[in-house]
């Protein structure tokens, strides 16, 4: 049976955090608790979800859960998904839960060696966009063009340089069993991939974007909104890579104009039109790029 | 039912009582957050059809939907509005903490 | 030394009034000051806390402010939570952001209580409920540490050029009232 | 004392104190990652860059370890650089911190001071600086924002020195000092390019004479490198009293170089202190002073390299030492302690010691505490039986 | 001793009888990462697994900060583990070394010493696990492979003893130790079995009552954490003990504990020694016997927790004691002097004592330099001014 | 003018090193440097180049170079960039030189950092496919099958069970300005690959399979057969990826039997024919994927 | 030209004379590789045609074009047999070590 | 205590004959030893030793071998580069593989000079020139530290078996070539 809205249970296995007013990690931890379910147990490195959630002794999760350095994640589930291998645990979910940073930064090299090895555990990277943990420095996964602390737009310099690192596509050179894009917008697509991820075997990443409104600069309330906006102008894809087949899950035939997006969050506003025009020609190349692993396998 | 402060939580008062190194039980609160909401969510009852969007967008998980109303508990809601911009019905509403209209 | 502790919520602007006016004290007071805020892992809206102090020879004192001489709370909704009475001296001052009078107000230990509406200023002056320069102009008319144009140089310095105006309007519209009732 | 110094005062935090004087020492290149409490550092020099105020090469590393590594490639062109980290960051860089001072790159650091997990904490404690007391940095420890830019400017000239060439950090205590904001001035850029000149070094490579860095020794070599490193150290203890003095000289404010003694000169009693807790105990002091208690205070700068001979000297006029370590060598006691007695005792020294381990993880050090000290250390010299190692501040025992 | 005990013996490396040591322990997870001298360890222990006569999870993780965060993510499940390292590697995984030792998970992991770049050099000394003295795990430090192959056994009962549930690090001096064959007995399985029970711990995450693990723990609450990591390391010290006396009984073989005095009982001048050089030691000791001289040898076997109270009393009943450290603290002493140094003194003590910097990265500590040392010890007690530290061997100073 | 083997200098830049007889790795210093030229500065991780090379006071680079730490080279080579755009030095080319455990495994994160950081260097992945400075033990790009220290092969264990990670599509994922593939045994490839390198701006990385007698188990003579036969069974691939766009240099229409390349190594010689089938199905896979990218912007 | 021994290397006599930390010139060879040879390589200048492909090849890169015929510096020559085995012409014969015929 | 250092050439098993020998003497001797190479970042072919030291009483000696008993060089082309007489106790004998007779060499001090022709054997026996087994046959016929038996056990233990039968019989061949002539 495919999770939905209506057969998720009520019960709420991550409660009572201080992460902000709005935050959009905190609704995909939630998420992910309620497909994946109480024999989970999580891994978070340092990061807003971590330090909000386990501060002696309020502990927000109700299941286990450990804190885990910033750049060992992947190393860790390792050593847990080997263990349960080693007494035969066999319905425990092994989870990793880590900020940008925490993947595509310092976790990235023990991320990868833990799918190379092909250890049975699941990866959300809840992708808010910069550290904001300690304050909004940007990350590898930081857009072109946001303000972060240390990509300040003071006398007109534009904020991140960069364009976002490919957590995906890095991941699909790892050949790994199953890895998708999803975004805290788009709560149903995000459950299936949850509970297409819980049955797989082996490793699975999932990178979903989580709007943060303190880092990013919009209302508490507008969260949800800011995602929808991010897949609407095509600047974040829902994507999936399984059995060595890419599937894009909406594939608009046009997109937004990136201004609608922009022009709602602070770390934007400094933007110029030629900015846009060089955020919308990247994002052309890099659904190019996407689409042409559509045809791979016909 | 939504997981509830341990209104009693007694921090040990001897080397015995500590918990052994930094493990201790998942799921104890010990403070509530409803101090950090300067609004707050009201459900219209009359307009709500029990969608769920709201109850899946909260990033507090704090609306229940066991019972045949939606519920909010008020204890752990932020007040962050997602619930009421998000909900199609418009069926709830964000009014200033203590202005209650009820 | 005067030691006075700020309490407000993550991201409302209690330590940059804590901040302010030890800018005002020092730089353009003449005096010595330290400004530092109580620091945890909660987001914006959870109770935080900011310290001054002021003196007049340099401070060397590095631990923790236990007894004030003034505590301000920039949100009254904080008296249900937080215990803002702790370590205020006995000729010290608890200053409230409230519509309410001192007198609605009951705390052990007979202590002085001053109220300020400062959210209805705020709004009237800044046109949010912003309340931390107003209740730093509140401060600097009770408290007489530091000149008013102490704190307007120090906003100078400190604000973005298009906050700067408004928020010497908002210290001294408080801070008259303050007087003008004083 | 020059005209030249008489500029407006600036009421900064320590983090921000620091900044500046990076950008007065104008490296070339800095890399560093963020971690609290070290991000404001990072976060005003990039404002300062991006405002084109500091003219330099900022790299974005994705990690300590390469913060480090990336400051390594750097001075080993011949440029000047600046890294800055703490805590869970030091720790990650471990291994770089060797290989830099095995290597000779005098680059500076500032640390944040702030313990390590597990648990989690983000507070300051020198769990993390003395932690890495082996790895052949300089280490400096510094008690105000005043002193953490000044610390920082003195940093590159002790690093520089031919007879040196050594890395230094500087530490300054997290939250209490790089978060609390205190009047400082900041000195302008005629005078510091007076007393730091840009960077020169033969440790580099070179293109008309291609050199290989950081080879290999055998065990017939090692051991003469190694002790290279020994005699550079040992020259540092000079270099940073030297520079200290030089420092002074222009800009009219001393800090004792390796070790400021305060009202220790007739003391029977002395705390020994590094970073922020010395200020307070200034005012213990006067106050047991009035009183008529001979107490005073042994403010220790540089832990690594250690001197030595100042303590075997104190050990000799002195009836009791107290050390206080922001941290404890776990199934030993307090680093500082250990070095320090080792040094104050000789045959036949009848000082007696104590150890206090407070200011963990955060932890005020009050001056009710640092009062109790003194009684401690007088209690023992009345002959008094107190447990050598004191947890200061612990709820039980 | 029972029949069982009279098996086969075996020529062995010390890296070969750890890994015959790690068999026996029957850990149910291993994550290593390779390096030089300690890959034979790793290497004979994929052989074990590959012949099925080890069943355990084999992690080829992918750096040795992943290898030390695996073990703990197998140990948090509740999962014994083994793990092994060396130098670079040990430093790489510095963050963690803490990480585990503040969650107080008992991994055991052993370390071939290995000096530390640059410049460098793959053979042995101990810097790489001194300057890690401060991160919370027990060290010892064995002399020779059957000592490497009981250490290992020994540092699992310690590590999970209830009081102790402390990560432990057993050290083997890399070339002379890891890469010599010697005579080795190794155990049978049931004896061993009977030593070391399977693994339990309470401090693991628990289906039924779900817990949260390394929490943050604020400034009110950190101290205590820490004192309890304080006081299990001091537990460690009489469990230590424990564990050889146990040991001894069901294999024969006594160590001594934590520290192993010979010819010390009436001896003047003693020397302090760590891993293999304590062997040779013994053979100077035996000669100088024979000359008349009241030497002797304390073979300190746990570094972490220090025998601080043994030392306390070695310094009533000596002339003059001699440290032997294979590493130096830049801007110090050697590490171990430090320490021992300052646990000899006490008020009025007249012990004298001197730091021998030796052996450093591979260079041979010969019978001549020993004999050396004894000599000097004899010098200072006759009142001849000789410099504190001593670098053994060195070509020049 | 493209560099051919005619043109290159006779001048030696590496020489008198202590690598084993017939090392694939020297071959590919060598010629590297020949391109690269004088004012070329070699940063060299931990691996056996390093080792072989610079032991006081014997130095057999004629060129600068630093040993360096393992895991760090990605970020070495971005503080010397830097250093060079700091002092104005435009005529330098920054190279690393790593083996592939230094590059795949423990340097990843490095170079995965530098790379997206874009700065200006040349990073060669010279690739004998496991740990060989430590003697023999297997990494992440240790081939399915082959006989490690760490992947032994007795009672029938099969050896190494994982493919090789794939390191130029992982460069690809960040878009990388040029990467490549070469080996040693195709010189004139790998020496016109090396010289489009020197002239691209920005990060630039070759990946070159570089047979290693000692733990390939092969006679030292035979090392450029080895490269060539991994080449002509399609084993290994030559390619380039610049300006977005892939490019196969050596597109066989049928392979050698895979065998022929198996049968010469002794870290091969337990394989069975039933691995034979698994390999030769994997080969064909990847050559499926290389090959989708040809199409891409057509 | 090839690199050539530094046959009279002075190791440093004093403390002075040390290379300033582990950094020293580059290019200096203290050491031939000769001894590792047990089969030489001699080349029939009657067969070779001067492709070069032994000269790409070597991994010692000991073999020198500039002059009309190819050059072996066996003081650096390592024996691996590559040379001769890629030569195309199979000008290049491996000799055992010590029973070279000229 | 017997101490023997052997030299060779890196891949060619010097050091394994060094073990052999260890092993022989003490898991089949009775005796205890201890074999441990000398390790350096030269690869296949550069010359390298390895040391067997062997005593009635257990050896706690972890320092170098200086003094020895025996020299034992695998492969004369070494004698160009490398010093071997280095340390030869005044008893002590250099045992040198090769076809020339003790006489044609000349080394200073007098030194016992010893040859063997591994190589010739080892092609006859093993059909390969590698002379480690071989050479420990002449070691053990020369010096007695240990029965012949012994080592033939130790190759048991040691080798794999297809290459067992091989080296026993290339050990005793040159075993009984050395008895035979002496
Ligand atoms: C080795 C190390 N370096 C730095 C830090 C400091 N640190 C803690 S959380 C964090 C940022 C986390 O960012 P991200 O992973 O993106 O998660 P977010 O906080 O944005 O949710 C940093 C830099 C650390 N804990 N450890
Ligand atoms: C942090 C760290 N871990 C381990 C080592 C040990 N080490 C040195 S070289 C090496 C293997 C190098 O392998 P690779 O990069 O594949 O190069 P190769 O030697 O095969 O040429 C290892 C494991 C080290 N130097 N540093
Ligand atoms: S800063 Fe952003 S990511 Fe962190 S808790 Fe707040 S909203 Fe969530
Ligand atoms: S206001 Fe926010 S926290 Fe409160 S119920 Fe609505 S969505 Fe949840
Ligand atoms: S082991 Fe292999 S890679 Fe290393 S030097 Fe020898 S042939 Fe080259
Ligand atoms: S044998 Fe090898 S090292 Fe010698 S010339 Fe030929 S290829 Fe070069």
């Amino acid at each position: 049976m495919a999770v939905s809205i209506k057969n998720l249970p009520d019960q709420e296995l991550f409660y009572g955090h201080k992460a902000c007013q709005g935050c959009g990690g905190a609704i995909v931890a939630r998420l992910a608790l309620k497909v994946l379910g109480e024999r989970t147990c999580i891994v978070l490195p340092a990061s807003c979800i971590s330090s909000v959630t386990t501060i002696y002794p309020q502990m927000s999760f109700l299941v286990n859960s450990l804190t885990s350095s910033f750049p060992a994640t992947g190393a860790v589930l390792s050593g847990m998904a080997a263990a349960c291998k080693a007494q035969g645990l066999k319905d425990v979910t092994v989870l990793g839960f880590a900020g940008d940073g925490g993947t595509i930064d310092i976790g990235l090299q023990a991320l990868s060696g833990a799918v190379e090895r092909g250890d049975d555990f699941i990866y959300i990277c809840y992708d808010n966009e910069a550290y904001m943990n300690t304050g909004v420095q940007r990350s590898g996964l930081t857009p072109y063009g946001a303000w972060t602390t240390t990509t300040p737009t003071n006398n007109n310099a534009v904020g991140e340089k960069k364009f976002k690192k490919n957590l995906f596509e890095i991941m699909m050179a790892h050949r790994i069993p199953y890895c998708a894009t999803a975004s805290v917008a788009y709560p149903n697509d995000l459950l299936n991939k949850l509970a297409k991820a819980k049955e797989i075997q082996g490793p699975k990443v999932l990178h979903v974007q989580a709007p943060c409104p303190t880092g990013w600069g919009h209302g508490p309330e507008k969260t949800v909104e800011i995602g929808k906006l991010a897949v609407r102008t095509g600047l974040w894809y829902l994507a999936e890579y399984e059995n060595g087949q890419v599937t894009i899950n909406t594939n608009p035939k046009e997109f937004k104009p990136v201004k609608d997006y922009f022009s709602k969050q602070k770390r934007f506003r400094h933007l110029t039109e030629e900015d846009f025009r060089i955020i919308e020609e990247h994002r052309d190349t890099e659904w190019k790029i996407l689409r042409n692993y559509l045809g791979k396998d016909e | 039912m939504k997981p509830k402060v341990v209104r009693e939580y007694k921090f040990p008062q001897t080397k015995e009582e500590m918990p052994f190194g930094p493990g201790s039980e998942a799921g104890v609160l010990i403070d509530v957050n409803s101090g950090w909401r300067t609004l707050m969510p009201i459900i219209d009852y009359g307009k709500c059809n029990k969608c769920l969007i709201c109850w899946i967008f909260c990033p507090d998980g704090v609306i229940s939907k066991e019972n045949p109303q939606l519920e909010i508990d008020y204890d752990y809601c932020k007040g962050c509005g997602i619930c009421a911009y998000e909900c199609p019905k418009k069926a709830i509403a964000m009014v200033k903490e203590g202005e209650k209209v009820e | 030394m005067i030691e006075i502790r700020w309490h407000g919520r993550g991201g409302h602007g209690g330590f940059t009034a804590a901040r302010l006016l030890g800018l005002a004290a020092s730089v353009y007071g003449g005096n010595y000051s330290q400004a530092f805020p109580s620091f945890g892992p909660e987001r914006r809206g959870a109770p935080v806390l900011g310290f001054t102090r002021i003196d007049i020879e340099q401070i060397n004192d590095h631990s923790q402010v236990y007894n004030c001489d003034y505590v301000i709370v920039l949100d009254e909704t904080l008296l249900d939570t937080v215990d803002v009475t702790k370590g205020i001296k006995e000729e010290g001052i608890l200053l409230i952001n409230s519509a309410k009078s001192s007198e609605q107000f009951n705390f052990p230990n007979n202590i002085k209580i001053r109220t300020f509406n400062a959210t209805k200023t705020a709004l009237e002056v800044l046109g949010v409920p912003i309340t931390n320069t107003v209740m730093l102009g509140a401060v600097v008319a009770i408290t007489g540490v530091v000149k008013l144009e102490a704190v307007k140089s120090a906003i100078d310095e400190f604000m973005a050029p298009e906050l700067r105006d408004k928020n010497k309007k908002a210290v001294e519209v408080a801070y008259n009232s303050i007087k003008g009732v004083n | 004392m020059s005209e030249l110094k008489m500029e407006k005062k600036h009421f900064l935090s320590g983090d921000e104190a620091v900044a500046y004087a990076v950008k007065l020492c104008k490296p070339d290149v800095i890399a560093a990652y963020p971690i609290t409490p070290q991000t404001v550092i990072v976060e005003k020099i990039s404002e300062f860059v991006a405002a084109k105020e500091m003219d330099c090469q900022y790299l974005h590393v994705e990690s300590e370890h390469s913060a480090m590594a990336a400051s390594m490639g750097a001075s080993l062109m011949g440029s000047r650089t600046f890294t800055a980290t703490s805590s869970q960051g030091l720790l990650y860089m471990c291994e770089m911190l060797h290989y830099v001072s095995g290597s000779r790159f005098p680059i500076v650091m500032v640390n944040a001071n702030r313990t390590v997990a597990a648990p989690w904490n983000i507070y300051g404690d020198h769990r993390d600086s003395l932690s890495q007391r082996d790895s052949g940095w300089i280490q400096i420890y510094v008690e105000n924002a005043q002193e953490a830019l000044d610390a920082t400017i003195q940093a590159y000239k002790i690093a520089e020195n031919s007879c040196v060439s050594l890395p230094v950090m500087v530490n300054l205590d997290g939250f209490v000092l790089t978060h609390t904001y205190e009047l400082v001035d900041i000195p302008n850029q005629e005078m510091v390019d007076e007393f730091l000149p840009s960077f020169t070094t033969t440790n580099k490579l070179d293109f008309n004479n291609p050199k290989s860095l950081c080879f290999s020794a055998s065990p017939e070599w090692q051991t003469e490198f190694r002790y290279q490193q020994y005699e550079a150290m040992e020259a540092a203890k000079k270099i940073i009293n030297k520079a200290d003095e030089e420092f002074g000289k222009i800009f009219g404010r001393y800090y004792g170089g390796m070790i400021e003694e305060y009202r220790c000169a007739d003391a029977d009693y002395a705390l020994v202190a590094m970073g922020s807790v010395a200020g307070t105990t200034r005012l213990v002091v006067d106050k047991l002073r009035e009183e008529g208690k001979k107490v005073g205070l042994v403010k220790l700068r540089s832990y690594r390299p250690f001197p030595k001979e100042y303590f075997q000297k104190l050990g000799r006029r002195v009836k009791a030492v107290g050390v206080i370590d922001r941290d404890i060598s776990f199934g030993y006691e307090g680093a500082v302690y250990s070095d320090v007695k080792g040094a104050l005792f000789h045959p036949g020294a009848q000082v007696k010691t104590i150890n206090f381990i407070a200011g963990l993880s955060g932890r005020d050090i009050t001056k009710e505490y640092l009062t109790e000290m003194y009684q401690k250390l007088e209690a023992i010299d009345k002959g008094q039986n107190i447990a050598e190692v004191q947890f200061t501040g612990l709820r039980w025992t």
